[in-house]
């Protein structure tokens, strides 16, 4: 139900400006993703957006409206805590109740339902009785969830929803909240993670910060094989993209060339070589660390379990097609 | 006094556990130990004179009377009985009465404007330092003096809260508040309020401050109106410190003495069991039934307090892990 | 920034400011008439008046000129400041043990430290009085410092209880971890986190035990001992009946003085979100 | 020996008190330490007792007000021997408040009596005269208060007295009975007699003053009150002690040089006279005195004619030594102690004597049957019914 | 230093038993990873061995002897908690110092040398002087991360130190952890995580926890291929295994048939055919989920970015030597 726009926003702490400037437009009904650095502002954003923070500039619309001086609720929005915040003194029902216990016209039953049901799908529903504290991390998380999820607002902020959750869990959920998008059309969601498949997964566009700056804003797809810049092609992708710079960047007629481990082939006749100095054995696949006299060594994700001993040489060639290609200034020459 | 070493469940404790244990024996040993020596013989001295015949004049002379001093029957010879005791003095239970009626209001007036007051204080504003300190004043100025100090002011001919009173409109004559009998106890619990608010909001402002703020924004988000945030995340979290300043303050007002002493010593509609037992300790010669009434008193608070603390499921536990 | 100008927010606060002024002057207005008393004289003193007519600090000259006031502030500063370094020290290691160690019996313990504070103070007083001569403490400082522990304590120990109960579990459990023993969890972990209830009970102690007065007359037998509240009781006028309220008022803003500017100093300490950002859940 | 003496006094007394001891340090080479106490006589009264009570050896010497000596009888030393060559010189009377069972536990030091103070401007101007009884004194009060009030002076009262529920209203009630024939509540060979008709009809007269010519406040005043409402020019008469004279002549006082004092009106009943109730202190020296011989020296030493006189002049307090009050150096110092010795002769003492330990309690009794009177909860005749009965319940078979 | 043997090692909480009798042995040097679902005790059994928590009945042994009663610091454990559990009133350095200074013999100037070291090392040198409230989740993880490595223990605890991390900073961090293990052949770690590259990658050893018992004790590899129930089967890998019944299993003579996605072929002759249903585009990878009549879809990985349309028919096959057979019982095969 409601588009965001943010102008030229910035927040500071006293002398530590932590937002230095966003412009950004998230479209109503979108799928928002904020990735970047730990301590880069993404929380901080979240908060701008929901009105927990003042704005220290500029200007934020909800809809087309100036909303920097409303209060949260005002703003029909629900969040989800990256520290949780639960109501320490309420149990797991009555947290997950409480926002809709105080809307008029939800009957007790609603209600009931409503909360079994996103206990259910946050398999919680046995501990609903219980205390915050005496929950296990991925259970709080997820009654933090939950309690956003009861509600029926224009606007969801997500603040690394997922972390503490196992595998399975995680996926499941992470299918539950995509589902959640896609049954409410009008519902914009703005999502913070760390995990590239979710980001990947469940974007409609991503929006990467940096440093309190938006670096790009894309379609997972438009960030991974055009990101803007090396911080983005950087952090786009795991395992992170291999940066070659010196004679190897300059036979492709850059100052870096990135070449992501996945489209790295080994091959008898590839054209650099490198010395095996560990591998990952991750089942599906196996990641070959190559000292190649790079600052880094160079990730090459092979397909399946791999024994490649570490001191031994491997050849390998970048895909030509798949190749990124930056000038001095860390941008892309295309 | 409770053994607290001693108290070891079936299981082999760790000896974190133990360690914690003993810690937590030497903590407590000498604060037992300064109350047992600053409470204990005064505590059974004044509980033992109670059951003897002592007057001030001839203390250690007292002999033991049994129940006597509580209620004692005497039968006639027309057959009537006639109790005599403290439990059937009629100023007793006016004493009673009179103190259970002025702790009610006081406790009640003052947990009310102190949380008002507290959560004003709690509030981000210009000034609050100042504004926090002179909140105390009521508090900060001794009692014999506050006392005297709105017993002066409430006079019916040179006090200011008559003249205020009538320059404002409020009342048409001089109301002489501690001289009628209807207007005394009013006057009393004026004064005490006055006084003991800033007790309670200091007290209620330092569990507000305990409070995570996190919580509120998370309240904010769920669109929780700010009131009902306060009763339902502001006062069940500030609970337990309200329990306590609760309790305190009951458990003064139960015992209110020197105010009433100053301000309407003797007038029977503010007489407490406090002031009685005073009269009757120091001015009059019944040492024994002031030291009965005495413990009546104390045996009525602790009465109090366990149903206070049984019905406002006062917690013991929690906080230990 | 914000565009439109929000009357309704403008309302709120000059309303909240309104409630703020009319706290301070119901708190103060008692204090500014003693002061406005403490600058009158004479028959003056029965005049109600709202603002000084004439000032003369005579009575301020009287109350440092009558007795042995300055001394007596001396031994009302010692009392208070040891009563509530003492009950505090006892308190704060007490309520560790009471909030944070399960053992057997702990409710009754608190109920035992509770039933202290439920005897009428001047039941004791005899008894009390018995202890402090057999103490040999009898006309010294020792012997308030002493008899106040019997109010301090029992209210310093629930209230230090309450507040620790409340102290997140996780960061004691880190401090454990960290070698941390008992002792120094209080010290250096508990402490900090407690400012706001620390000071305040202190504060309420601290003023307690400053005005004591019952006390404070039976326990000291000489001006040199005495306290501020029985000083000022000690106040008298030229004769027997007449009440020298100019002193007195005078002598209270003496002695209140010090009090607020305590709370200045202190109330800084009583400050929100101590707790904040140390676990999640 | 190292003495030391508890003393109430106020200000200007204590430092009386300091250069007499001063004097009797040097003449004998004792030290007196003095200890002073609040002014409040209650204060003093239950810690007195505590620290006898408790055997307390660090007081020797206490100054007493009249009514306590015979109270705390058990804990002073007998002065009847010691002080057997001066007993003579003092009002018998005096010395009789102090006598327990043959024992004179107290010595005098002062005495003290109320009288009744009038607005001789206001009589002046309104053409009345000093009230003999207290009917003239209603009318009197009655007429100067309306006239008053009907040319603007709002704020004027008849007549202030101590009406509150305390020590004080005995006194006054006292007065009022006594002086309308009704006796004195338990007389000295310990009959309880305060239930009579004479005594009824006088606190019943009172009782209609309250909300007439007295302000409803006045069931709250103790004398400061009075003495405010009165030094503001406020009231015609008043009922108070002699500390409000010279007060009342101070420079910034409202009736400054306009009163005077009289002998309190009397009553008019069968025995009617004025009557001032007895106040006064005294010194008694206590039995666990670990030097009772110098204790007494001091207590002597206070209660001499010589101090007696000094105080007179200094302090304007009575003498109770007869011959003083002829003194010239004592009326040059103090002229006013004329008008006194008249009403001295009316004095009469509270019962405290006759009802020994129990004499709180009875003065207790009584003020709250005369201020529930006062306060109109009940007529007096039957509050002093009930007074009668709770007194005989107090004393058993003997006081 | 310490080698860690558990013996029927049970917890409850009141009624609730949370740790059923756990045996389990971790080496002396080892590199112990517990994964296992959300709420199944991993963080529990992480502080009975920390020893915060009491034992309720069985044995702990530290190199042998027995250490049920022995407390936190006597273990010689340093330990990082789920909810960081950072000192609110230090600043940063001083939270990271607290333990030291406790320590005796520790020099003013050796402390700051350590502090810096490990703060340089996560990148927090610059918050030193903040206190934890000033921090994002990410930095609060560090401090708590590196409070732990400023000392010398013999045993690390370590509650999903990672999850609120960037993934650069995460496989940063994994990589120092694991420098730090390799550094240290003394020190055993226990590590809890639900990140299955952490987990494959770190792990000398996994230890599948579920429900309050060790499921499966292995290698990664072990645990990988030859899991030895359905649930760990399910549990390892991402994404997640996919598990055939009825016919399809029975073709392969089993009750369930496990085949992971990665190990789906697509092929104009596969042996199944599915309705494509979702198609998830991860970059390297592309999720296909497809309907083919199971309780759940069917994923297949495919490398690439690749496009299938929703709806559209796939045949697939699974690489014969990858399926997991398993019976009614759900134990495997072989
Ligand atoms: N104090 C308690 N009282 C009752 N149950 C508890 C208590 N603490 C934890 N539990 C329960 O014990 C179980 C195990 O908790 P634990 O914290 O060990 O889980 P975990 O494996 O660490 O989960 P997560 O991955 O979500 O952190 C959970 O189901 C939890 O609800
Ligand atoms: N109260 C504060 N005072 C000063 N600096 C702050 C404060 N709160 C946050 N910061 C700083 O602001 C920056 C952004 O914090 P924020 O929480 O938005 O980061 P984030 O992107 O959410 O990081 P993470 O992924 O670690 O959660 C951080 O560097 C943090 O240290
Ligand atoms: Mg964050
Ligand atoms: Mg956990």
């Amino acid at each position: 139900m409601a588009s965001i726009e943010l102008r030229n926003i910035r927040k500071s702490f006293g002398a530590v400006n932590v937002i230095k400037g966003v412009d950004l437009e998230v479209r109503k009904g979108e799928f928002m993703v904020f990735v970047g650095p730990s301590g880069c502002g993404k929380s901080t954003l979240l908060r701008l957006i929901s009105g927990l923070e003042d704005i220290t500039s500029g200007e934020m619309l909800f809809d087309g409206k100036v909303v920097n001086a409303l209060t949260p609720s005002k703003r029909g929005i629900a969040m989800v805590f990256q520290s949780y915040a639960l109501y320490p003194h309420m149990t797991v029902y009555e947290n997950m109740a409480f926002g809709l216990k105080l809307e008029k016209g939800n009957s007790k039953e609603a209600i009931r339902e409503r909360v079994e049901k996103a206990a259910d799908m946050l398999q919680i529903r046995q501990y609903l009785d219980r205390l915050p504290k005496q929950l296990s991390g991925g259970q709080r998380q997820r009654v933090a969830i939950g309690r956003a999820i009861t509600r029926d607002p224009k606007v969801f902020l997500f603040d690394e929803p997922l972390s503490n959750l196992d595998a399975a869990l995680r996926v499941a959920t992470r299918i539950e909240i995509a589902k959640l998008h896609e049954g409410m059309h009008d519902v914009t969601m703005i999502y913070v993670t760390h995990d590239q498949v979710e980001a990947m997964t469940l974007a409609d566009r991503i929006c990467v910060l940096r440093d309190g700056l938006v670096e790009q804003v894309g379609t997972p797809m438009e960030l991974y094989e055009k990101p803007d810049s090396i911080f983005v092609a950087g952090f786009i992708g795991s395992p992170k993209m291999n940066f070659l710079t010196g004679e190897k960047a300059e036979a492709f007629k850059c100052a870096t060339l990135g070449v992501r481990g996945e489209h790295m082939l080994v091959k008898p006749d590839g054209i650099w070589e490198g010395e095996v100095i560990h591998t990952e054995n991750l089942g599906a696949d196996t990641y070959v660390y190559l000292e190649m006299g790079q600052e880094e060594p160079i990730v090459v994700r092979l397909e399946g379990a791999m024994q490649h001993p570490s001191g031994s040489k491997l050849r390998v060639s970048p895909m030509e097609d798949r190749v990124h290609r930056f000038d001095e200034a860390g941008k892309p020459i295309r | 006094m409770a053994p607290v070493g001693t108290a070891a469940t079936p299981k082999i404790r760790s000896e974190l556990m133990l360690q914690r244990v003993r810690a937590a024996r030497w903590f407590l040993v000498p604060m037992m130990i300064a109350l047992a020596i600053v409470a204990g013989w005064p505590l059974t001295r004044s509980i033992w004179f109670s059951f003897t015949d002592a007057t001030l004049n001839d203390l250690y002379g007292a002999e033991w009377v049994g129940f006597g001093n509580y209620l004692r029957w005497q039968v006639l010879e027309s057959g009537t009985v006639r109790y005599r005791g403290v439990l059937a003095d009629p100023d007793w239970w006016n004493a009673v009465w009179n103190t259970v009626r002025f702790a009610f209001w006081s406790v009640l007036w003052e947990t009310v404007l102190g949380m008002i007051v507290a959560l004003v204080l709690n509030a981000e504003f210009r000034g609050r330092g100042i504004v926090r300190a002179a909140i105390l004043i009521p508090w900060a100025i001794p009692t014999i003096v506050s006392a005297r100090m709105w017993g002066w002011m409430l006079n019916d001919q040179f006090g200011i809260i008559n003249d205020l009173g009538m320059k404002l409109g409020l009342l048409s004559a001089p109301v002489a508040w501690t001289a009628s009998a209807d207007t005394a106890m009013t006057a009393v619990l004026i004064v005490d309020i006055w006084k003991t608010t800033p007790f309670m909001a200091l007290l209620i402002l330092a569990g507000l401050q305990m409070i995570p703020k996190d919580i509120y924004e998370a309240a904010d988000i769920d669109g929780v109106h700010p009131v009902k945030q306060f009763f339902r995340i502001t006062l069940p979290l500030v609970r337990p410190a309200l329990m306590v300043a609760i309790i305190f303050r009951v458990l003064d007002a139960l015992r209110i003495f020197d105010l009433i002493y100053v301000l309407t010593p003797n007038s029977r509609s503010t007489k407490t069991m406090s002031v009685l037992a005073q009269e009757n300790l120091f001015q009059f010669n019944n040492f024994a039934e002031g030291s009965t009434q005495s413990t009546l008193l104390f045996l009525l608070i602790a009465i109090f307090t366990i149903l206070y603390i049984w019905i406002g499921k006062v917690n013991f536990e929690g906080g230990d892990r | 920034m914000g565009a439109t100008f929000d009357y309704w927010k403008l309302t709120k606060t000059v309303l909240f400011y309104a409630l703020v002024l009319v706290i301070v002057v119901v708190s103060v207005f008692p204090f500014y008439y003693a002061i406005l008393t403490s600058l009158k004289s004479g028959t003056d003193l029965f005049r109600v008046t709202y603002w000084p007519t004439s000032i003369s600090f005579d009575n301020f000259r009287q109350v440092f000129s009558q007795g042995a006031f300055p001394r007596n502030l001396l031994n009302s500063v010692f009392v208070a400041s040891v009563t509530v370094i003492l009950a505090l020290f006892l308190a704060v290691t007490a309520s560790f043990a009471l909030s944070r160690v399960r053992f057997r019996g702990r409710g009754l313990l608190l109920m035992t430290i509770l039933a202290v504070s439920m005897f009428p103070q001047i039941a004791v007083l005899a008894g009390l009085f018995e202890v402090i001569r057999f103490l040999g403490i009898y006309n010294t400082p020792w012997a308030l410092i002493f008899a106040y522990t019997i109010f301090t304590l029992p209210f310093t120990v629930w209230v230090l209880t309450t507040f620790m109960r409340d102290l997140p579990v996780e960061i004691e459990e880190a401090a454990i971890v960290d070698g941390a023993t008992p002792w120094v969890i209080i010290t250096q972990v508990f402490m900090p986190l407690m400012w706001p209830a620390l000071v305040t009970t202190g504060l309420l102690a601290f003023i307690a035990a400053w005005n004591e007065f019952l006390f404070a007359l039976t326990f000291t037998v000489s001006n040199e001992t005495r306290t501020v509240p029985v000083a000022i009781a000690l106040l008298s006028g030229g004769s027997q009946y007449e009440i020298p309220w100019g002193i007195i008022m005078a002598a209270s803003v003496v002695v209140t003085v010090p009090l607020v500017a305590l709370v200045l100093v202190f109330q800084r300490k009583i400050v929100s979100g101590l707790t904040a950002g140390g676990v999640k859940g | 020996a190292e003495l030391s003496i508890v003393s109430g006094d106020t200000g200007s007394g204590l430092a009386f008190l300091r250069s007499q001891l001063d004097r009797f340090e040097a003449d004998t080479g004792h030290t007196v330490t003095v200890v002073p106490m609040p002014s409040s006589t209650t204060d003093q009264f239950g810690q007195y007792r505590l620290w006898l009570a408790a055997g307390n050896s660090d007081i020797d010497v206490y100054q007493t007000d009249v009514i306590w000596a015979p109270q705390l009888a058990d804990q002073f030393l007998d002065l009847s021997e010691a002080a057997a060559d001066v007993v003579g010189n003092h009002f018998p009377s005096i010395i009789e408040s102090q006598t327990v069972d043959g024992k004179l536990v107290a010595l005098p030091a002062f005495t003290d009596a109320p009288a009744l103070y009038y607005r001789t401007d206001l009589l002046e101007k309104h053409g009345k005269s000093v009230p003999e009884t207290w009917a003239e004194l209603e009318t009197t009060a009655m007429e100067i208060m309306e006239a008053e009030r009907a040319e603007g002076n709002s704020e004027i009262w008849g007549f202030v007295f101590q009406g509150n529920a305390y020590e004080g209203l005995t006194c006054d009630a006292l007065e009022w009975v006594m002086s309308n024939g009704g006796g004195q509540i338990v007389e000295p060979d310990g009959t309880i007699s305060i239930n009579n008709d004479q005594a009824a009809a006088a606190i019943d007269r009172a009782a209609g003053w309250v909300g007439t010519i007295a302000p409803e406040g006045v069931l709250a005043y103790m004398e400061e009150e009075s003495r405010g409402v009165w030094q503001l020019g406020n009231a015609v008469f008043m009922r108070n002690w002699p500390y409000a004279y010279a007060l009342g002549n101070g420079d910034d006082s409202a009736v400054k040089g306009k009163f005077d004092v009289a002998p309190l009106p009397a009553g008019d009943g069968e025995g009617a006279r004025s009557a001032a109730t007895l106040g006064g202190w005294n010194v008694a020296v206590s039995k666990y005195s670990p030097d009772p011989e110098a204790a007494i020296e001091l207590a002597k030493f206070l209660a001499s004619e010589e101090v007696q006189k000094e105080r007179a002049i200094q302090q304007s307090n009575l003498p109770t030594i007869p011959s003083l009050y002829e003194d010239a150096d004592v009326l040059e110092a103090s002229p006013f102690m004329e008008n006194w010795k008249a009403i001295f002769e009316q004095a009469v003492p509270r019962p405290s004597a006759p009802t020994k330990t129990d004499y709180n309690e009875v003065s207790s009794l009584f003020w709250s049957a005369v201020h529930d009177t006062l306060s109109g909860n009940g007529s007096a005749a039957e509050n002093l019914e009930i007074l009668e009965a709770d007194l005989q319940d107090l004393k058993g078979d003997a006081w």
